[in-house]
């Protein structure tokens, strides 16, 4: 790994509910937890395989991805807040719980 | 009608065979079809004659039992009296088979069959006899059958051969004999040749069949010193270990009985010595192997059997003792005459080994490397001959503060290996020279050496590139590799290795802390004390991805382009050098 | 005890052979059988089985066997309880036969089924309906590996024999030799004969399809060692195992050379007889390819005939069942070449087995064995092996083949009398 | 999915072994299965708001996914094959055995 590219891992961040764009009129700030990083060391032979198989063009012109993603394995349930107009709001699934290179 | 004679060769001359026959027919794989109500034999000739008709019930009956094959095998069992072998114990030689193939059709007219199954059997001749005992009738080649339905026949035999040989076929009776004892150690098998001459009516015709006889072993011949050698002298120093082979010396003997199966429990040696230390300390290991032996211009299988001298005990270095071992070799089977034993000397020498080291050591050492980078090497005087003997090397500080290096002890070889243990007293300007003594001790007899140890730091002191692994084998590329350090580099900066590129190849390229050392299929006392140093050679229990081929038990002894690993993942790959693009371009988002 | 008789009426206590788990049940269910069932163990396990055999008790017990399902009681390659049913098939038959025999009665069940089913099989479940005429040309051993890469379970239980053989245990031990002995006869039992026969008698043009099919079975691993044993030796080692015992004797009874039939083979079955090959890999006695020639096919167990003593011939009639063996050899050419023998229909319901005793056809004018003349009983005088000395010699067996009229002749004279002239 | 592109799942290939790019000499042919296809339907909120954040450039410059993968939920154990060397090689998880959208 370079220097400056972390392995996949839980990433946390401060966020005003209204910067994650999903409509909601609030103030209240959330913990917005998400996966990054890099998934050098999680490749497999599949994905050598797959690699080299894709660049001679002898897989289908398909959505392939050629190496494992750093994307959430479990995610925290729910997250409630109240709104500007005191309607209270129930949002799942909203912050990954743990990470994986997958 | 008659039916066959059965010849019964004598083991000694006043010997008089008499014969009865067994009970019952048997079938296939020996099972008891049914009494023998239809064959008898004569007591004294050997006569075998059919006393009473099969009809054609009966061998129904006896072919359904027997299988419903289309032919009909079935035999009976011939004892030689007075040997009172039981009907289940048909053992050769006191007992013989008999096999009939009896077939339902009606026996051809005389004409009809051939010169050859007018001479000869069908299956064809083919003898065994024992070696060693007085001649005598062992075949005559009439066939009674033939002669007793087809009298107009008439049949002259005639053994080919020549004058020299054993077998002597007599003109009236045409009864084939043997006229000496014969000897397998001279010759085990003859390949004769029997002629037939038939006349049936004014037709005349000749047959010829092989004849041949192989002669059976005893064990008649006593174990003999292979070319005289009887006695053998060894020296026993640097090799201690246990299993050790000291010597060997090797016996003849020109017998191939016992077989293998059983000769190692019939062929017995017994280790003697007056010393009770060297019965302890020493074992025989016999080892025979069948080889052949020149005869009369022939070659006759014989057995070598050889004796090993093994240490049954690993030495220390102290042991010092000149013993004599002598190995009883017993031929039990060995008929005489006189005993099949002989006596294999072995004369040993136990030398004791001193640890010396050189007078002094002293090595250079840059300040830049980092921890686990290796210096140098110690051993002792003939360490490299070692086997056996454990040697344990430590290190003592000789002078006060500037304790930087430590010393591992690699068994394989039985060296030292000096390395850097700690980075910070490289650091330190004052310490330019750190003096040591190197201490080797030998495990059990704890006998010591030593000698001064002198080591140089050159260089100054560079701190760690910011954002370097810690291993140098997680670069994939010169560039990153040769920019950073990582444990085990002696230089403080790693070092790229270019492979071959010739496929899956030992010399596949890494980035190493020193090529010297790693990878070189390895994995040596001091990167085996972390997964970081060359986990090229040490990677155990993970996982290599990508074209290898895995080593011994740990590490990548082949590998296909570039191999580099992530020690924390237990993960090694070796990609193809075209393969280094990023691993994922636009398609797969 | 022989294989399976004639079907038909129950003529002199013949009656339809079941399997011996199954028979075991039934004598255990009847009181008379099972106790004696239980005599005829304990005879078989003392120490001098053949002082044992011969007292009256163990005699008795092995009368009543005789007339029990356990007598002619056979086993299914493959069944359930395989071995459970072998060793009581063994535990009956080392008390019927008086020792060892050279050639032992197969446990198991005579094989019907033939190559020409293999071959339609084969090119449907490998989907390339490659006609394996046609593929002749191409490497047939690589289009095998191909088509069982292709099948999920050939292909796992491939992988798993050949990771296992591979694995190199220390720089002193080449492999788990035992663990790769299981591996390999879980592939060869499980897998159809469909996969398992095209990698193991595919047939090659030229020598790397012939190194490939030499290596099928990971020879390094599971069949060559150090040192070659005595090939009795083998076999003594082979025959204290109720498995390995089993598959040998059925490789003889279904492979070995017959003269009396088309193919060599004695029952005109190829497919009997190479499973019954592919049935010994796996064990001690594994044969192989013994090299990477493409078209002579030779192959043997990994054992010699040094060391054998008196015992050399039988030692090199042995061996020669493997390298010499015409139904083998024709058997496994015929598979490769995608040929099976047509027989003409024979005597349906004679389908009895070869006699043990291999005799060369006897020369008789082929009319004569059909006129049969009921009440004359003919033995046809075909042959007379080592007539000779009976004591000095290993005159182990003589051999005599009959025909002879009925007649009569005094006993004790030398001459011979004429044919019907009465005593 | 807009016609044409098929939801992730399961595809099958023959290859050669010597097309897969592992630097093995051998004309063996072995099933290569991959996950291929689009993950349209699996997002979760998660998602949205983690592409929300990273167009504001909320989130640091890492290797960051705002869609799920398909991707191999489970591999085949191993395949073996016979090199032109006659030497045998056994390959861990080559093929897929499940995919999912991760």
């Amino acid at each position: 790994a370079r220097p400056g590219i972390r392995p996949c891992g839980l990433r946390e961040l401060e966020v005003r509910v209204s910067e994650l764009g999903l409509g909601y009129a609030s103030d209240e700030t959330v913990l917005f937890r998400y996966c990054a990083g890099a998934c050098e060391a999680a490749a497999r032979v599949y994905d050598l395989g797959l690699r080299r198989l894709r660049q001679r063009r002898r897989v289908r012109r398909e959505r392939v991805r050629a190496q494992p993603c750093c994307r959430p394995t479990a995610y925290e349930d729910e997250v409630s807040f109240l709104d500007t107009h005191s309607r209270y709001h129930t949002v799942h699934e909203l912050s990954a719980r743990e990470c994986a290179c997958v | 009608m008659p039916l066959l004679y059965v010849h019964a060769l004598q083991d000694v001359p006043e010997e008089v065979p008499s014969f009865r026959l067994g009970q019952h027919l048997y079938g296939a794989y020996r099972t008891r079809l049914h009494e023998n109500d239809w064959v008898r034999i004569q007591e004294d000739t050997g006569l075998l004659y059919l006393n009473r008709s099969l009809d054609h019930s009966s061998w129904e009956k006896l072919s359904i039992r027997n299988g419903g094959f289309p032919l009909l095998t079935v035999y009976l069992q011939v004892f030689l009296s007075p040997a009172s072998l039981r009907e289940s114990e048909c053992q050769w030689p006191g007992c013989a088979r008999v096999y009939f193939s009896i077939i339902n059709a009606s026996f051809p007219a005389c004409g009809a069959l051939k010169p050859r199954d007018l001479c000869f059997p069908e299956m064809g001749l083919s003898f065994r006899i024992r070696e060693n005992r007085p001649p005598g009738t062992f075949h005559q080649f009439r066939l009674l059958p033939v002669q007793f339905l087809c009298p107009n026949v008439s049949a002259a035999y005639r053994l080919l051969g020549g004058e020299s040989l054993p077998f002597r076929c007599a003109v009236d009776s045409l009864e084939v004999s043997t006229r000496w004892a014969l000897d397998r150690e001279k010759r085990e098998k003859y390949e004769l040749v029997a002629t037939c001459t038939v006349r049936v009516g004014a037709r005349e015709e000749e047959v010829m069949v092989p004849f041949p006889v192989t002669v059976y072993d005893e064990d008649d011949s006593a174990p003999s010193f292979l070319g005289g050698v009887d006695t053998t002298s060894a020296v026993v120093e640097f090799k201690r270990k246990e299993g050790t082979v000291v010597a060997t010396l090797r016996v003849f003997d020109a017998d191939v009985v016992p077989a293998s199966g059983e000769l190692l429990r019939r062929y017995t040696s017994t280790l003697l010595s007056g010393d009770a230390w060297a019965l302890q300390t020493f074992r025989v290991e016999h080892s025979p192997n069948e080889t052949l032996a020149q005869a009369n211009g022939s070659f006759v299988r014989a057995t070598v059997h050889d004796y090993r001298l093994v240490l049954n005990r690993s030495l220390p270095i102290s042991e010092s003792r000149a013993v004599q071992l002598a190995v009883l070799v017993n031929d039990s089977d060995f008929q005489g005459p006189g005993e099949g034993v002989i006596l294999l000397h072995f004369n040993v020498s136990v030398l004791p080994v001193s640890l010396r080291l050189p007078s002094t050591y002293s090595f250079a050492a840059s300040r830049r490397a980092r921890r686990f980078a290796q210096i140098g090497k110690v051993c002792v005087e003939n360490c490299q001959e070692f086997s056996g003997i454990h040697v344990q090397y430590k290190l003592q500080l000789s002078s006060a503060n500037c304790s930087a290096l430590g010393m591992v002890t690699s068994a394989e070889d039985t060296t030292g290996t000096l390395f850097v243990n700690d980075t910070e007293a490289l650091q330190r300007p004052e310490c330019a020279q750190l003096q040591y003594t190197v201490v080797a001790v030998e495990r059990p007899t704890r006998r010591q050496a030593q000698a001064p140890l002198l080591v140089t730091l050159e260089g100054t002191y560079v701190a760690e590139e910011p954002g370097c692994p810690l291993s140098c084998a997680v670069s994939k590329r010169r560039p990153e590799c040769e920019e950073c350090g990582g444990l085990g580099s002696p230089t403080g900066r790693c070092e790229w290795r270019q492979g071959d590129g010739k496929g899956i190849t030992r010399n596949f390229s890494t980035c190493s802390p020193s090529i010297k050392t790693c990878p070189d299929g390895h994995c040596d006392a001091v990167e085996s004390r972390d997964a970081n140093i060359c986990p090229q050679d040490c990677l155990r229990g993970g996982s290599i991805i990508g074209g290898h081929e895995p080593g011994e038990r740990r590490g990548i002894k082949a590998g296909f382009g570039i191999c580099n690993c992530f020690p924390e993942e237990k993960k090694c790959f070796c990609e193809p050098e075209d393969s280094r693009g990023p691993l994922c371009d636009e398609l797969c988002r | 005890a022989s294989p399976s008789s004639p079907q038909g009426p129950e003529l002199h206590g013949w009656r339809p052979p079941v399997d011996c788990v199954r028979a075991n049940e039934l004598c255990a269910a009847e009181s008379n059988c099972s106790s004696r069932y239980r005599t005829l163990r304990q005879c078989l396990a003392g120490r001098d089985r053949n002082t044992m055999l011969a007292n009256k008790e163990c005699q008795a017990a092995l009368e009543v066997l005789q007339e029990s399902p356990l007598y002619d009681c056979r086993c299914k390659r493959g069944m359930k309880k395989e071995l459970q049913c072998l060793q009581i098939y063994w535990s009956i038959h080392l008390g019927l036969n008086e020792g060892e025999e050279f050639y032992e009665a197969s446990p198991y069940e005579p094989v019907t089924a033939r190559l020409s089913d293999i071959f339609r099989l084969a090119s449907i479940f490998s989907g390339t309906g490659a006609d394996p005429a046609v593929s002749a040309k191409s490497n047939q051993c690589l289009d095998a590996a191909k088509a069982c890469n292709l099948n999920d379970n050939c292909k796992k239980l491939r992988s798993s024999y050949i990771s296992i053989c591979n694995r190199e245990i220390s720089p002193t031990e080449r492999c788990n030799r035992r663990k790769c002995h299981k591996a390999l006869r879980q592939f060869f039992d499980r897998v159809p004969g469909e996969y398992t026969y095209r990698m193991l008698f595919c047939s090659c043009q030229d020598q790397a399809c012939a190194e490939r099919r030499r290596q099928t079975i990971l020879p390094s691993c599971s069949y060559e060692d150090k040192e070659k044993p005595n090939c009795l030796d083998l076999r003594s080692l082979c025959r204290t195992d109720h498995l390995c015992r089993s598959r040998l004797a059925d490789f003889h009874a279904n492979c070995r050379a017959s003269y009396r039939t088309l193919t060599g083979c004695p029952t005109d079955n190829y497919q009997a007889c190479l499973g019954s090959y592919a049935g010994m890999i796996g064990f001690d006695i594994t044969p192989n390819y013994v090299d990477s020639s493409p078209t002579g096919i030779v192959v043997s167990p990994w054992c010699s005939c040094r060391g054998s003593g008196n015992m050399e011939e039988e030692c090199e009639k042995f061996l020669r069942d493997f390298t010499e063996n015409p139904c083998l050899r024709n058997a496994i050419q015929a598979f490769g070449n995608g040929t099976d023998v047509n027989l003409s229909p024979q005597n349906p319901s004679f389908q009895a087995t070869q006699a043990p005793r291999v005799e060369k056809t006897p020369s008789l004018p082929d009319d004569l064995s059909d006129s049969t003349s009921l009440g004359t009983s003919v033995i046809t005088t075909c042959t007379s092996v080592q007539e000779e000395g009976l004591k000095a010699n290993n005159s182990k067996e003589l051999s005599m083949c009959f025909t002879e009229l009925t007649t009569s002749i005094i006993p004790g004279s030398k001459r011979v009398v004429k044919p019907n002239s009465g005593p």
